[in-house]
């Protein structure tokens, strides 16, 4: 991830949307990427922002989120950095599982579970200085005999 | 940007909602409709058409919304689901509960 | 500026287009800007953008471009920075006008009166290091009875 | 991203572009245009009504290609342009030279 795009906003929630619409704008720079794929990437790192901005909350306004996007010829991998207090992400979700009996107890914790299932390798680095959320979306082979 | 225009149709409130549901917007969805249930219109109605984007904190809103609601013994239900909007309400579950209606 | 967001783009000319959806995005915070003056301020990103990829042409592509954009009530801000070799504006356009006689013998040249004509302010800092455009935008008053 | 498709009526090509004009998709434009004069299609019209943003190096292939033509007795002429392109043609002094045709 040396090369691409990089992306600082302030933790605030009227910035998703610029978020989404840098990534769709980088995705697109690769034809191949279909569809039904930017889609899955741009819900995908809405929802690590949303978490990173989330994490913020009891910080100063001049600490950002970085928002860092790489396309190499087979995928689209974002990384999104946050200075939050960090936490640990296996404890967060034991089964991942969106449908057991009383999920709609309470309204939360989509985010974490939809990301696993939108992106092909997802890693979350987390410690006491703040988080980073890896996605990674395959693009298609550009030849036509898929 | 979030759009919402209201229509009275019997003991339903339809919602044509537009644009982007999400943690910069969800908010006043939810004011809504907690203003609703407040006034007695406990039947709710939102149609998804004109829905670009909704995220985990969206849909966090319709599961609120649908709490509010059956919980004052009525329903909130959604149409116009796109094939992505679907997509994600079976991800999450929530096609269960949330089904359409013909209206 | 120390608000706002930053974008970082190698120097090449594909990433054009993500600047300006960036600079629309980031303009779309705030209501109150009109689609023209929008116009305005894309292409003049976009100008002074250009120019700053041309600047990289002998930098290794390790060098990047950076875009500041900054909202406050009265105005947007945008810094476009290239670490090219620098250039003196004050030589370039001695008279800024574009429709001299025999204007049309050569095909450059209207990105910095272009600029000037659609900012409302604009600075241009040039160094041997690199050059700093900054373009500014008035947003109208947010009060109807202008 | 640039569009282009060609028509041949009478003496002249009409090309309709469509997308974004600048450092990016310019050369497509300029080298499709050399290209046409090359095989003696001398007389050209761009229809730009579906062109969302032209900068100025778009202008400088437009140019180009007005003095390509030109030169070998042809011309170029552009049709359908909004009125943010005609502003821009007017603040360059553009307009003066690349007139509207009625086709
Ligand atoms: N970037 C982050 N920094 C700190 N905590 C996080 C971060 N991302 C997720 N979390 C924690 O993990 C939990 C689950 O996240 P998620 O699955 O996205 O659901 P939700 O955000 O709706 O609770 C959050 O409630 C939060 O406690
Ligand atoms: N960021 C920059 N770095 C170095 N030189 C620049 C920069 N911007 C402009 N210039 C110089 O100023 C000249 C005029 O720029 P401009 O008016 O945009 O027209 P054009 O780029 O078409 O030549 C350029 O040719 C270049 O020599």
């Amino acid at each position: 991830m040396n090369s691409g795009i990089t992306l600082e906003i302030p933790a605030k929630a009227e910035y998703l949307s610029l978020v989404r619409a840098v990534v769709v704008s980088a995705a697109a720079l690769d034809p191949a990427f279909e569809n039904q794929r930017l889609e899955d990437l741009r819900l995908a790192v809405s929802e690590a922002t949303t978490n990173a901005i989330r994490s913020h909350a009891n910080l100063g306004s001049e600490e950002r989120i970085t928002i860092r996007c790489g396309l190499t010829s087979d995928r689209i991998e974002v990384e999104v950095q946050d200075r939050g207090p960090g936490f640990n992400p296996e404890k967060i979700t034991p089964s991942g599982s969106l449908d057991e009996p009383g999920r709609l107890n309470y309204e939360g914790g989509f985010g974490i579970p939809l990301m696993r299932v939108l992106a092909d390798e997802i890693k979350i680095n987390s410690a006491d200085e703040g988080t980073t959320v890896q996605l990674v979306v395959y693009t298609p082979p550009s030849n036509d005999n898929s | 940007m979030l759009g919402i225009t209201e229509q009275f149709r019997d003991k339903w409130v339809l919602l044509q909602i537009s644009g982007e549901i999400d943690m910069a917007t969800g908010p006043e969805l939810r004011q809504r409709i907690v203003q609703y249930v407040q006034e007695g219109h406990l039947h709710i109605i939102l149609d998804l058409a004109k829905v670009d984007f909704i995220d985990s904190t969206g849909l966090g809103v319709l599961i609120g919304g649908l709490k509010r609601t059956r919980s004052h013994g009525g329903d909130l239900q959604c149409i116009g689901l796109s094939e992505s909007l679907k997509e994600m309400f079976k991800l999450t579950g929530l096609d269960a509960v949330l089904t359409e209606k013909d209206v």
